[in-house]
């Protein structure tokens, strides 16, 4: 079993990128809280969190606090372990998905031994994420089920309905990706997208523009961001499934929504936009060390994700939410014909063009 | 032990453990949690056996799908502990001892077979490539049928769970 | 790893099914034990392909599966609907194919 | 063009598709016009064919597809292009074609007329399935077809209840040959492994499996009791006459010019088998000469204008047949034509006189027509001159040669074989006579009705008169020419057996005989009709006229008693055997089930339960004391 031979330098490589991962997205998922109050203040003419610090940017700092101090409410009727549990699975899922996301190039130091910036390069790896995200439903519905309460069930469900259908649409839109690639393992994905210009436009978002909008579409529903954010929907639910939820287990959930905004971004940006992969790289990786030109790499690729969450973000501050009905027509009769259609115009192009 | 045991023990002990846990557990809702572990603990079990695709897939079709759907119907329902009637002492009894009849005979049976050691060498044909070439050369009819089974079952969970209303508003 | 224990595994994991089908009156969780059921045959399947180094096994555990899918989406449906009808998922309240 | 072969049926089969599924919607002159088509279309390619055979000389099999494969057994869907083959493939469809032009006028008014083209159409298809077939199994489905075909036809006027007796009459009589057939075919399989006419007859011309004799004669027996109910001979005959039932163009193809010389063609395909076995040839001849007398001798007090033609019909194939049993298969082959020709001018004629005279086919009621009808009554007469042997008409060569052979097997046979000739010139002229001259004893108002037909139907009898005229030079007998141009274009197919050379002299008496006793009966005819009277038959008179009681006989001899004992069977073994059982099992199993019910709880948790303790008990079994 090569899976667990595994050597001790090889633990510790992995632990320490296992930490830096963990310790950098639960990092980026706190700031983020403060980038969209900040994008919501612009788009609203407004100037935002200004008080702690300068420009807000203590503000995470204190919302974590408070919420750390507050009292720790657990209802009454509710199903204790259960209650717990939800928040619990819904950390622990938003996290996972990292785990397979390259964040750059492999960096082969002068002794010849090679440090990855991916935890696990599995053979499966968008399988495994669409395992991870399938999961993710568990702790939502869990939690909504455990609280007891009328509001936060039918949130509860709303979520995980929306989840389960727009899943499908995801992935059928990436299944015309992956017959492009013949891979399901994201490094070869990245390395396939090397560049940005090879005599053609490398990145899979030029291939394949209309998967790649049903798969944003989609991302937008599995988040549950605006305008998809029905179990959310305070005119309708209250404040949905997280209704009963006080403290950090509220935080944990809403903490989960913005690692899964950032993680899903990274796995938008690896799939379509070419990973850490830019313009002129194999010119920059002449003239800097690896290490250096690895962390040209990751650079490269943080800015992309940041400019994918600011999309994001800019969508829910503009457009309204849709109404449950609309939601499901779109996912079950927009978006799922839509993307076997182009499924079927690239496994066609496949066979007749490109052999 | 090596660390293939380990593993293999602790996931035999989670998968029977979570097992029991199904079937004994009072409140549905942690009857479908139990399963959901043991259908981890099986992929755990497919891992080891160098079926990642399979594992995988068990995963997201079990427990992304099939028992997401479970809970939902359990949810909807609102089924409790307390609502769900109780065989009597006897009938309970009488199915335990028929199950772990059952256990004995084959475990019997099965006691004196020859003694075949799986492979510890890696092998490939659990990656999606080797399946998918078997699958889509050597099954493929077996894999066009099942494609129109699931497409009937589909339409048959739609029809059946169709609301009477609507039914009599189009006979009217 | 001797093949026997995977056997056993399975064979165990089948009989609490087995056991669960039996004492159990909520038609959901029976239906949950025939899961459980289908499941110890999947890992038996896996166990023998990687005995024999053949992929078919594999393949037939897929099968499997998506018989398995097809026959939870009829299946709930079903109960679904009996629950709107009885307000129940007892097993024991089914008992019209006698009459 | 001999590839092109498959196209001879597929033009009729497209014709009946077209006409048989759209048979409600269509035009009826569009059917015609359709069904029309097609014949002639296939006319167009069996007249290819027929002149490549003619300049090439050769046999060829046309492979379609392989159709049984089984086994040991191979049965290709195969056609054989021959001499044989293309000769009949001209005449079905030639003359197939000139009645479907004759039909688009004489069916004008029925409202069946697009179905009626479709029978037809089918018809023509499965004759030349027969026909063409390379085996005996495509030949059988030809067979069955024409069978299903001439049930159709007879039948067409379904809502007339003796008519659809008249059908079925046919298909059982039909029915009782082809088992026959089959059971000659099957013991073809059995004993030679094929159905091939090539690897057949390969194997009897001293090929790898030798049998003897009897068993030869058993399979040309079982092969000529076929023919024998589709060629209605002795004692199958009796349907044809009563097919008359069906349209008379029907009559005209189907049971005078093609199907019914089917039987014929198959003998004569099968010659290789029936030289073979010369009990079985004697056996074809004699009931050929039989079959001969008897029909000539019902025929002469018939009034019924077809039914006299249907007589004359089984008598001419009876004339067929012997000349197969002696062994003169290609002047069977040669009658075949020459009869195809007048007997469908006849019959295409008669059928000119029943539209004139408003349906009425009854001799009695007609006379004096010649002046009204005159295209049709001079092409009768020809038709007449030729069937009754004048010399230089086309019957005269062929009946020449069947009583020439006759005469070189059997003088006695010769004797007879004369006698039922002139019988036929008897009572064709006492037809003519009774119908064209004189004076007209019908009703007024049918007087007044008389009329010529039109276009569509004279043509097809001028075009069928030419034929009976010139269609015996082919065959010139050897006193006036040694080249026998009939005879040496089939003989790569058929070879003549047992044929003795006749003296020239002997044969010229022979014709002069023959001549000379056709022309007195004819005389002798005019003169008994010269100023009819139809009083009540007595005596041998009464017998011809109903038939010789043979149809009673059938019924007093085999549908009573059959009748009887079905009956019997139905009462005493149906009711009381089988219905007991079956009933009795029925009872068993609701009083065993009255008790097994208690065990059926309707818990489904039960069920399991008792599965769960069967599966228990087997793997026990199966383990632990099986082994």
């Amino acid at each position: 079993m090569l899976l667990l031979q595994i050597d001790t330098a090889f633990i510790i490589e992995k632990i320490l990128l296992i930490t830096v991962i963990l310790l950098g997205s639960l990092g980026i998922a706190m700031y983020l809280t403060w980038a969209e109050r900040k994008v919501a203040a612009v788009m609203q003419d407004r100037i935002g969190p200004a008080r702690a610090g300068i420009f807000g940017l203590l503000q995470p700092l204190a919302d974590g606090g408070k919420l750390f101090f507050k009292e720790e409410i657990i209802p009454d009727r509710s199903t204790r372990t259960l209650f717990i549990l939800g928040p619990a699975l819904a950390m622990l899922t938003a996290l996972m998905t990292s785990a397979v996301v390259p964040w750059g190039p492999d960096i082969t130091l002068e002794n010849g031994s090679v440090i990855r910036l991916q935890v696990a390069d599995i053979s499966i790896g968008i399988l495994f994420i669409f395992g991870v995200v399938s999961l993710g439903v568990y702790g939502v519905m869990l939690g909504g089920w455990a609280s007891n309460n009328k509001f936060s069930l039918l949130s509860s469900i709303r979520a995980a309905s929306q989840a389960i259908s727009y899943e499908l649409a995801m992935g059928l839109s990436l299944v015309a990706v992956l017959m492009m690639t013949g891979s399901l393992s994201l490094r070869e994905i990245v390395e396939q997208q090397h560049g940005f210009w090879d005599g053609y436009f490398t990145w899979n978002f030029f291939k394949q523009p209309l998967g790649f909008l049903i798969f944003l579409i989609c991302a937008f529903a599995e988040l549950n961001r605006a305008p998809f954010d029905l179990p959310e929907c305070e005119s309708e639910l209250n404040m949905g499934y997280h209704q009963e939820y006080s403290s950090m287990k509220l935080g944990f959930y809403l903490f989960a929504e913005y690692i899964n905004l950032f993680v899903s971004s990274a796995v938008i940006i690896t799939l379509f936009f070419g990973g850490y992969n830019f313009p002129f790289m194999d010119k920059v990786a002449g003239a800097a060390s690896p290490i250096v030109f690895s962390l040209i790499c990751v650079l490269i690729f943080l800015t992309k994700i940041i400019c994918c969450i600011l999309f994001f973000m800019f969508i829910r501050w503009t457009l309204p939410r849709f109404r449950y009905d609309q939601l499901m027509r779109l996912g079950w009769k927009s978006l799922i014909p839509l993307a076997l259609f182009n499924m079927v115009v690239t496994g066609a192009a496949i066979l007749w063009i490109f052999k | 032990m090596s660390t293939y045991e380990i593993l293999f023990w602790f996931l035999t002990v989670m998968a029977l453990s979570c097992a029991l846990g199904v079937i004994l557990s009072r409140n549905p809702v942690n009857s479908v949690l139990f399963l959901i572990a043991t259908f981890f603990a099986i992929s755990g079990h497919y891992v080891l056996m160098n079926a990642q695709f399979l594992a995988i897939v068990n995963i997201i079709v079990y427990a992304g799908a099939i028992m997401v759907l479970f809970l939902f119907v359990i949810m909807l329902m609102n089924l409790n502990a307390d609502t769900e009637p109780q065989k009597n002492r006897l009938v309970q009894f009488a199915g335990v001892i028929s199950g772990g009849a059952l256990f004995l005979v084959v475990l019997a049976a099965l006691r004196t077979s020859s003694v075949n050691m799986l492979e510890q060498s890696p092998t490939d044909i659990g990656l999606i490539k080797n399946l998918g070439k078997t699958l889509f050369t050597q099954f493929v009819l077996p894999f066009e049928i099942s494609s129109v089974l699931f497409l009937s079952a589909m339409i048959g969970a739609v029809v059946i769970g169709k609301k009477e209303e609507a039914v009599s508003e189009v006979k009217q | 790893m001797p093949i026997q224990y995977y056997l056993f595994l399975s064979l165990a994991l089948f009989c609490i099914g087995i056991m669960g089908t039996l004492m159990r009156r909520n038609a959901i969780i029976v239906f949950m034990c025939i899961e459980l059921m289908l499941n110890a045959v999947n890992l038996l399947m896996v166990a023998f392909s990687k005995m024999y180094n053949d992929a078919s096994a594999q393949i037939f555990v897929f099968f499997i599966m998506v018989v398995a899918a097809a026959e939870v989406a009829v299946g709930l449906a079903v109960i679904v609907m009996m629950y709107r009808k009885v307000h129940s998922v007892d097993i024991n309240i089914l008992n019209r194919l006698k009459h | 063009m001999t590839n092109l072969v498959w196209l001879v049926p597929l033009f009729p089969l497209i014709g009946f598709l077209i006409n048989g599924i759209g048979w409600r919607k269509m035009p009826k002159g569009a059917g015609g016009v359709i069904g029309s088509l097609a014949i002639l279309a296939s006319f167009a390619v069996s007249l290819g064919i027929f002149f490549e055979v003619k300049s090439s000389g050769t046999s060829t099999v046309v492979h379609l597809f392989d159709f049984i494969q089984s086994g040991n057994l191979y049965i290709p869907f195969a056609f054989q292009v021959d001499a044989l083959s293309s000769l009949f493939l001209l005449i079905i469809t030639g003359i197939g074609f000139l009645i479907h032009v004759y039909s688009t006028s004489y069916m004008h008014d029925d409202e069946g007329m697009v179905k009626y083209f479709a029978y037809l159409n089918l018809f023509v298809f499965s004759m030349l399935l027969l026909v063409l077939g390379a085996n005996y199994l495509i030949m059988f489905i030809g067979w069955e077809g024409v069978g299903l075909c001439s049930y159709l036809l007879i039948g067409f006027w379904f809502k007339n209840r003796d008519y659809t007796n008249a059908a079925k009459k046919a298909f059982v009589m039909n029915r009782i040959g082809d088992l026959g057939f089959l059971v000659g075919m099957l013991l073809i399989l059995f004993n030679y492994g094929t159905l091939s006419y090539n690897e057949f007859f390969g194997q009897l011309n001293g090929g790898t499996v030798q049998l003897s004799s009897n068993m030869h004669n058993w399979i040309a027996i079982c092969l000529f009791i076929g023919a024998m109910g589709k060629s209605a001979q002795i004692p199958l005959y009796t349907w044809l006459p009563d097919a008359m039932a069906g349209p008379t163009p029907v009559s005209a193809l189907i049971h005078a010019a093609t199907m019914v010389t089917a039987g014929i063609y198959m003998i004569a395909r099968s010659n290789a088998l029936y030289s073979l076995a010369p009990m079985a040839l004697n056996l074809v001849a004699v009931i050929g000469l039989a079959t001969a007398i008897l029909a000539a001798s019902i025929a002469i007090r018939q009034y019924d204008i077809k039914k006299v033609l249907a007589y004359s019909t089984v008598s001419q194939l009876g004339f067929m047949f012997l000349a197969l049993g002696v062994g003169a298969y290609t002047t069977a082959v040669f009658h075949v034509m020459t009869h195809a020709f007048f007997k469908a001018l006849m019959f295409l004629g008669s059928g000119s006189v029943i539209h004139a005279m408003g349906g009425e086919q009854d001799i009695r009621s007609m006379g004096g027509l010649g002046k009204k009808m005159k295209i049709t009554s001079i092409t009768f007469l020809i038709g007449c001159l030729a069937i009754a042997g004048i010399p230089g008409f086309s019957g005269f060569f062929s009946k020449d040669e069947i009583l020439a052979a006759t005469y070189a097997h059997s003088p006695v046979m010769y004797y007879l074989a004369l006698g039922a000739a002139l019988m036929t010139a008897f009572y064709m002229f006492r037809l003519y006579f009774l119908t064209f001259t004189g004076s007209f004893r019908g009703t007024h108002d049918q007087e007044h009705h008389l009329h010529e037909s039109p276009a569509a139907m004279t043509i097809p009898l001028i075009v069928l008169a030419i034929m009976s005229v010139i269609g015996g030079y082919v065959g010139l007998p050897a006193v006036i020419s040694e080249h026998h141009a009939f005879n040496t274009y089939l003989a790569p197919v058929v070879a003549n057996f047992g044929h003795h050379h006749l003296e020239h002299s002997t044969e010229w008496m022979l014709m002069g005989l023959s001549t000379g006793l056709v022309i007195i009966m004819i005389i002798v005819a005019y003169n008994a009709t010269k100023k009819p009277n139809f009083k009540e038959n007595t005596g041998l008179a009464k017998v011809l006229e109903n038939k010789w009681y043979v149809d009673e006989l059938y019924d007093a001899i085999i549908v009573r008693p059959l009748l009887a004992l079905s009956s019997a069977l139905d009462r005493f073994v149906e009711k009381m055997g089988i219905d007991g059982v079956v009933n009795g099992v029925g009872k068993t199993v609701r009083w065993g089930s009255d008790r097994v019910r208690l065990l059926q709880t309707g818990q489904v948790g039960f069920y399991i339960f008792m599965m769960v303790i069967g599966m228990t008990l087997l793997f026990t079994i199966s383990f632990f004391w099986v082994q």
